[in-house]
């Protein structure tokens, strides 16, 4: 991906998030998460991370903020009364963020640098004989192409499938919960 | 046969709360444990009087009961009396049942275990188990100030327990076992004075809070004054003697050099008992809380002759002392408490102050009442002068009139006081509720009835029966297995 | 034969307990308990003649007991080889007193048959002097100290029931809960006795004490002391003397029984029993000696000038027993407890006489007991009168009677002393004529002063043969004989011989009886009048408004006070402070604010990352 | 082409401008939005990371298996929290954490 988009998506991110904390509306700040998440699909297209990318927007940008709005339209939020700002805990977040990112500064000014490696048709096809040939995984890396789905995919059922079942029960409870919580009790 | 003894009431408690009939199985067991008991004071040297169930490897803890000793059957046969009393007495507020019979249980129960514990681990564990109940029922049913009352009892009882343990793990460190009797018997001599000493502190300080020594006392009264009559029955009879129990069990045989150094201040203390306590008992204004002072005062007299074991360890008197004093007070604080109960039942106040002439209107409750302020003065024939007559002697062992008093005959001549401070406060307590012409509180107030006499009667047979004969316990303690 | 002497300690027992628990409220209670009296007496006075018994040399003690018996004791409490007994002793000494405790027991509950008749407890009273009898019978049997002492505090538990025995009267209870308050005040001096006693001999039993030469005298002195309180309260001697002439709240019968004759007699004879079975060489040695005598001349004297000033007949009495018993008491101190002993025997006799006498006069004035408010009654009651009026000369030791022998021993005892008490047991010899010839004059003499007294008409047989058989044994239990029954006998007990000392005594008797006649003959009111004696020297004012109210209320109070304070305040509460104080600086942490939370989690992170990345 | 450090301060400042907002805003709904921008950062590290340290050639597909579990879950979390948020909001009618302080000690 050209540096130039990832600047442009990075700063759409950016943007987006610091919209968030800025505007006073509901629905206006998960408008700016929107944004926000948009940019940072972008982000993780850009990465070669193409399946994430997608259900970034997917799960994310439509399922979840749209929930969110779903809320905010059912509480009737309105745009949050000025109350009067106080110094003290807007100064102490500020110096939280302020050290937080200062520590990451110093962090990343220490670290070596390092370079995206290639994920040109050579190195692609060089990994195909890692996987079975014939199937579509190798298949597509013979012709040069990274088969991110399919690889996803076989990660996940080779060697996440414990997780994977577990997390099924992780979502299952969560609905029951939602529906039980959400329900009015009678009294 | 013992773990029956001791599982029953839990299993009761189990029973009640899922929805046996709460009264009759409390009774029924209460029954049942009176007969094993009794029967186990007869037969306690068969093999069926010991139970042991590997619990843990690694600390080597077993689910163990036993009789090493008469004391042990005592204590128990004192619980199993007092628990039947407790279940009869007292009046359970409509629709707690549950927890008032069960919670009598479970005190009972934890009561029977520490004092059939043969593993130091249960032994702890099993009076912890009855302090909860114990705090619940003064929390939720007592009279009063009972939150605040609840709240003293717990961190006192919960703090003295901590010191304690700190005392106990160390015992068990260095025994290596928590077998107490491979405890006792293995490492009698074996711990090195500098470990004795602080033993014996925190097992005296950790003990005597829970047996209320002076300045560890003021949970005591208010406690007692607004507890249930069941828990202030049980508690005040059976479970404060857990810390009597533990020092004659533990403390004495293992620690016995270290306790020599505490010997004076333990002295000053009992005579704080017998003496401070028992002026603080004189200025109360209500039966509850003189009752409850009361019990605190003569837990003097058994420190005294657990201090006389300490000074002179060759002392026959001093231990069997202890232990019929023990029984005895057992007995007739439980008699006093659950009087008082009834009592309060029949005036609607336990204001010294506003009563008068009750003998009038009642004159069976006057009677019973009687019997119990006197055995707590310590009247002969009754169990209470057994106990205290042995102490005063066991104080004595070592007096030959050539060398001068010695502490603890200067500590006993002190104490011997305490027996005109009971005096006055008991008979003016009587004086002032049952002489006198009758008062309002008093004039139309129902007289005991049969019933409810079940409970008193059996407290007082226990109490004239070691009175008219203290061998009949004093012959349990003579085997040594 | 062997059982008898179990037989005379454990009827009355039973009999209590069958009238307390199977009879109750059944008007057999009186027969029953009159006939276990009866038998009792009997059998005491079998046993006053032990042919059939072995007596055995005791090991030490002279004359009176050195012969004894003892019966295989009960171990009632034995640890190891230690025991403590129910055993009986058997010598001159006990089975003389036994006579004494249930022959008037046996008349008093004659007596009380007829005076409790319309009583609505009597049950409850005859049960009650039934286990009297069965106390008293134990202190006079037994064969150790323990068992003394046993038997000492039943003995003053029955007088606690029995003073209280009209509980409803405010008097009567508070009367009732003073004498035992004062008995324990006494016991606990005892009971040091006893310990150090136990320990310097070794044994509690009384036939096997034996001093060791090495113990000093001072330690004795002092162990005789502390036991002398067990008899200061139970005798009611100065100071704990307060509590007899309340004490007389119960029924007249008791007074008559525990509080002349018998109960409170057991002072003095438990005192000499000490010195019996003590094997010392000199009790003169004592300081001890020196105070006990003291302590008996001065109750003497005290008392008796008390008792001119009673209007109460009954306080009269109770006074005049008090002074009588610090004759008793001085005698021992003087070691001579012979002398006391006979003394304890004729008084018994004349004193329960003149208490019964009292209580006849009271059931006929319809419980009046003013003896200002009587009067005349001589010629109404002549029965009565006339036994009173034996009793009063053997009071007053009227040459002849057997209180005249008695007391003339003690001051003989005084007299060989040398010491100045006895010039004050002279004066008290004054008193004690004077103030029961005032007594006399006053309730039996002259015109009745009061409707009551107007009405008043000879009780009937079941009161008066009582009072016939008492008068006859007060004139001549002094003689030879009838004083074979005395528990201890002085060598010229029942003669005569004119001396310094009887020249003394008649000419205090001729003066008592001549300052009261002239007095009091004819007299409506008091014509003396001395508050300080009236009201008794303000002792029992001091005692309660000064000891009890302020000193011990006081001291009690500042001690809960401190125990408030100090305690509860100070340790335990400075504890609980503290531990609220921390939590409640602990608990501002606890916002409850979302954003406060994560703060503290954010400034968390931070460290984190700073000691993990930057260290 | 942006390198990874790129990647990380990029991430970094999405957390840092989340955590702002947990701090500082008192709509429990926005708070809960910054929650959700910070997992987020999260996983951009993550992506980041799988991306630049490939195995045999390729990316490290761990990395975004565990993105993968992150967003599942933080899904569920949304719905249970929402539902929380609603619940309170019921019993509270506010959901301004300024008013919810029922845990103050």
């Amino acid at each position: 991906m050209p540096t130039y988009l990832f600047w442009i998506f990075s700063a759409m991110m950016l943007l987006g998030g610091a919209a968030v904390i800025v505007f006073r509306n509901p629905v206006s700040s998960a408008l700016s998460v929107v944004a926000c998440f948009l940019g940072l699909a972008g982000l993780f297209t850009g990465l070669s991370a193409f399946f994430v990318g997608i259900i970034q927007i997917l799960v994310y940008t439509g399922a979840v903020m749209v929930l969110f709005l779903f809320i905010i339209m059912l509480l009737d939020l309105k745009d949050e009364d000025k109350r009067a700002p106080s110094l003290a805990p807007l100064l102490a977040g500020l110096g939280l963020v302020v050290a937080f990112v200062s520590q990451l500064l110093c962090v990343l000014s220490r670290s070596p640098d390092q370079i995206a490696p290639a994920l040109d048709p050579q190195a692609l096809a060089a990994a195909a004989g890692h996987f079975p040939a014939g199937e579509k995984i190798a298949t597509a890396l013979t012709a040069g192409r990274l088969p991110d789905v399919q690889l996803i995919g076989h990660m996940l059922f080779t060697g996440y499938n414990l997780p994977l079942q577990i997390l099924g029960v992780i979502l299952l409870v969560a609905t029951v919960g939602v529906v039980v919580l959400s329900k009015r009790t009678q009294h | 046969m013992l773990a029956l003894l001791v599982f029953l009431p839990l299993a009761a408690f189990m029973a009640i709360l899922l929805g046996a009939p709460a009264r009759l199985t409390a009774i029924g067991v209460a029954v049942v444990n009176l007969a094993l008991g009794l029967y186990a004071a007869c037969t306690w040297r068969c093999a069926c009087w010991s139970f042991s169930q590997p619990v843990l490897e690694k600390p080597a803890l077993h689910l163990a009961f036993g009789f090493p000793d008469g004391m042990s059957v005592i204590m128990v046969l004192l619980t199993v009396i007092v628990t039947l009393a407790a279940v009869l007495s007292g009046t359970c507020p409509a629709g707690r049942e549950k927890l008032y019979f069960g919670s009598s249980l479970l005190i009972s129960g934890g009561a029977l275990g520490a004092f059939a514990a043969t593993d130091l681990f249960f032994f702890y564990a099993f009076h912890e188990l009855a302090l909860i109940p114990t705090f619940l029922m003064i929390g939720m049913l007592g009279r009063g100030d009972r939150r605040a009352a609840a709240w003293k009892i717990t961190i006192y009882l919960g703090l003295g327990s901590i010191i304690l343990l700190g005392g106990l793990v160390w015992l068990a460190n260095l025994t290596g076992t928590y077998d107490m009797g491979k405890m006792v018997l293995g490492h009698a001599h074996t711990i090195d004075p500098a470990a004795q000493k602080a033993i014996a502190a925190l097992l005296l300080v950790g003990f005597g809070t829970l047996a209320s020594l002076f300045p560890f006392h003021s949970w005591a009264a208010p406690a007692y004054a607004s507890a249930p009559a069941p828990v202030a029955m049980l508690h005040a009879g059976v479970l404060k003697k857990f810390g009597l129990y533990g020092l004659l069990r533990l403390a004495i045989p293992l620690v016995p050099h270290g306790l020599q150094v505490w010997l004076d201040p333990l002295l000053i203390l009992l005579l704080g008992n017998v003496l401070w306590v028992g002026f603080i008992t004189i200025s109360q204004k209500r039966l509850d809380g003189m009752l409850g002072n009361s019990s605190v005062m003569h837990m003097g007299y058994i420190f005294l002759a657990i201090a006389a074991l300490i000074a002179f360890p060759a002392n026959p008197l001093a231990q069997p002392a202890a232990i019929i004093l023990m029984f005895a007070h057992g007995v007739s604080i439980a008699l006093l408490f659950g009087l008082a109960d009834r009592i309060e039942r029949s005036t609607g106040t336990l204001d010294l102050s506003d009563m008068g002439g009750l003998a009038n209107s009642a004159p069976k409750l006057a009677f019973l009442f009687g019997i119990a302020a006197m055995a707590a003065i310590g009247l002969p024939g009754l169990a209470n002068f057994s106990g205290e007559i042995l102490v005063f002697l066991a104080a004595f062992w070592s007096y030959n009139g050539l060398a001068g008093l010695g502490p603890v005959q200067i500590a006993c001549i002190f104490s011997l006081w305490g027996v005109v401070i009971s005096a006055v406060y008991m008979l003016r307590a009587y004086r002032n509720i049952f002489q006198g012409p009758s008062v309002t509180t008093t004039e139309s107030a129902a007289d005991i009835t049969f019933a409810e006499r079940i409970p008193a009667v059996l407290l007082v047979l226990a109490l004239v029966a070691v009175g008219l004969y203290p061998n009949l316990l004093l012959n349990l303690l003579k085997f040594v297995p | 034969m062997n059982s008898l002497p179990w037989i005379l300690l454990f009827l009355p027992f039973v009999v209590t307990v069958v009238c307390q628990l199977v009879l109750r409220k059944s008007a057999l209670v009186p027969w029953v308990s009159t006939a276990s009296a009866v038998a009792t007496f009997v059998i005491a006075c079998i046993l006053l003649t032990p042919s059939d018994l072995t007596l055995f040399d005791g090991p030490n003690g002279s004359g009176i007991i050195a012969r004894y018996i003892t019966c295989k004791p009960i171990h009632w409490a034995s640890i190891g080889n230690f025991y403590l007994d129910i055993g009986i002793q058997l010598d001159k000494l006990s089975t003389g007193m036994m006579v004494v405790v249930t022959g008037v027991g046996a008349l008093v509950h004659v007596f009380s048959l007829a005076y409790m008749e319309h009583d609505d407890a009597k049950a409850r009273y005859f049960t009650g002097l039934a286990f009297f009898m069965f106390s008293m019978t134990g202190i006079v049997l037994a064969s150790n100290f323990i068992m003394t002492f046993i038997f000492w505090e039943l003995v003053g538990f029955s007088s606690y029931l029995l003073i209280g025995h009209w509980y409803q009267k405010e008097s009567a209870a508070d009367a009732a809960k003073k004498a035992f308050l004062c008995n324990r005040v006494g016991d606990f001096g005892f009971m040091i006795g006893i310990l150090m006693l136990w320990g310097i001999t070794g044994t509690l039993t009384f036939a096997e004490m034996a001093v060791p030469a090495e113990v000093s005298i001072g330690t004795l002195s002092a162990v005789m002391l502390c036991i002398f309180c067990g008899a200061v309260g139970k005798s009611a001697q100065l100071p704990l003397h307060v509590w007899l002439p309340d004490a007389m709240e119960g029924p007249t019968p008791v007074s008559a029984l525990i509080h002349a004759a018998t109960m409170v007699a057991a002072g003095v004879y438990m005192l000499f029993r000490v010195q019996l079975s003590l094997p010392l060489v000199n009790f003169h040695e004592l300081q001890a000696s020196t105070v006990i005598a003291w302590t008996g001349g001065l109750t003497a004297l005290v008392a008796a000038l008390m008792a001119t000033q009673q209007d109460d007949i009954k306080r009269v009495l109770a006074y005049s027993t008090l002074s009588q018993l610090g004759y008793m008491v001085m005698a021992v101190g003087f070691v001579a407890g012979e002398a006391g002993m006979f003394h304890l025997f004729t008084h018994a006799w004349f004193k329960a006489l003149l208490f019964l006498g009292a209580g006849a006069v009271i059931h006929a004035c319809h419980h009046e007991q003013d003896i200002w408010n009587m009067g005349g009654l001589l010629k109404k009651m002549p029965v009565t009168g006339i036994a009173f009026a034996a009793g009063c000369l053997a009071l007053i030791a009227f040459p002849g009677t057997s209180g005249f022998f008695s007391k003339e021993l003690i001051l003989d005892a005084a007299h060989e002393s040398g010491s100045p008490l006895f010039w004050v047991a002279a004066f008290v010899a004054v008193l004690t004529p004077f103030y029961m010839t005032r007594l006399f004059v006053v309730a039996f003499l002259g015109k009745h002063r009061s409707d009551s007294a107007g009405h008043a008409r000879e009780v009937g047989p079941l009161m008066w043969v009582p009072l016939a058989l008492l008068a006859i044994l007060s004139i001549f239990s002094g003689y030879a004989f009838i004083n074979q029954c005395s528990p201890a006998l002085p060598e010229h007990a029942g003669e005569f011989h004119f001396n310094t000392v009887a020249a003394v005594s008649l000419g205090a008797l001729v003066l008592g009886v001549l300052a009261g006649w002239v007095l009091y003959a004819g007299k409506d009111k008091d014509p003396v009048r001395i508050p300080l004696l009236r009201n008794r020297f303000y002792i029992d004012a001091f005692y309660d408004k000064r000891l009890v109210r302020y000193f011990q209320d006081t001291l009690a109070a500042i001690v809960h006070f401190f125990d408030e304070f100090l305690i509860n305040g100070l340790l335990v509460g400075g504890l609980s402070r503290t531990a609220a104080s921390a939590g409640n600086l602990l608990r501002r942490v606890q916002s409850g604010s979302l954003q406060g939370y994560a703060f503290a989690l954010g400034v968390g992170v931070i460290f984190v990352i700073y000691f993990t990345v930057f260290q | 082409m942006a390198s990874l450090n790129d990647y990380l301060l990029v991430s970094g400042l999405l957390f840092a401008i989340g955590l702002a907002g947990v701090v500082l805003r008192r709509n429990i709904i926005i708070v809960f939005m910054c929650l959700e921008l910070m997992l987020s950062a999260a996983n951009l590290s993550l992506v980041a990371f799988s991306r630049f340290n490939t195995v045999n050639g390729l990316p490290n597909y761990h990395g975004q298996m565990l993105v993968f579990f992150v967003i599942t879950v933080a899904a569920a979390e949304v719905a249970v929290g929402l539902a929380i948020i609603v619940a309170l909001y019921r019993a509270r009618l506010t959901i301004h954490t300024d008013d919810l302080t029922s845990l103050k000690g």
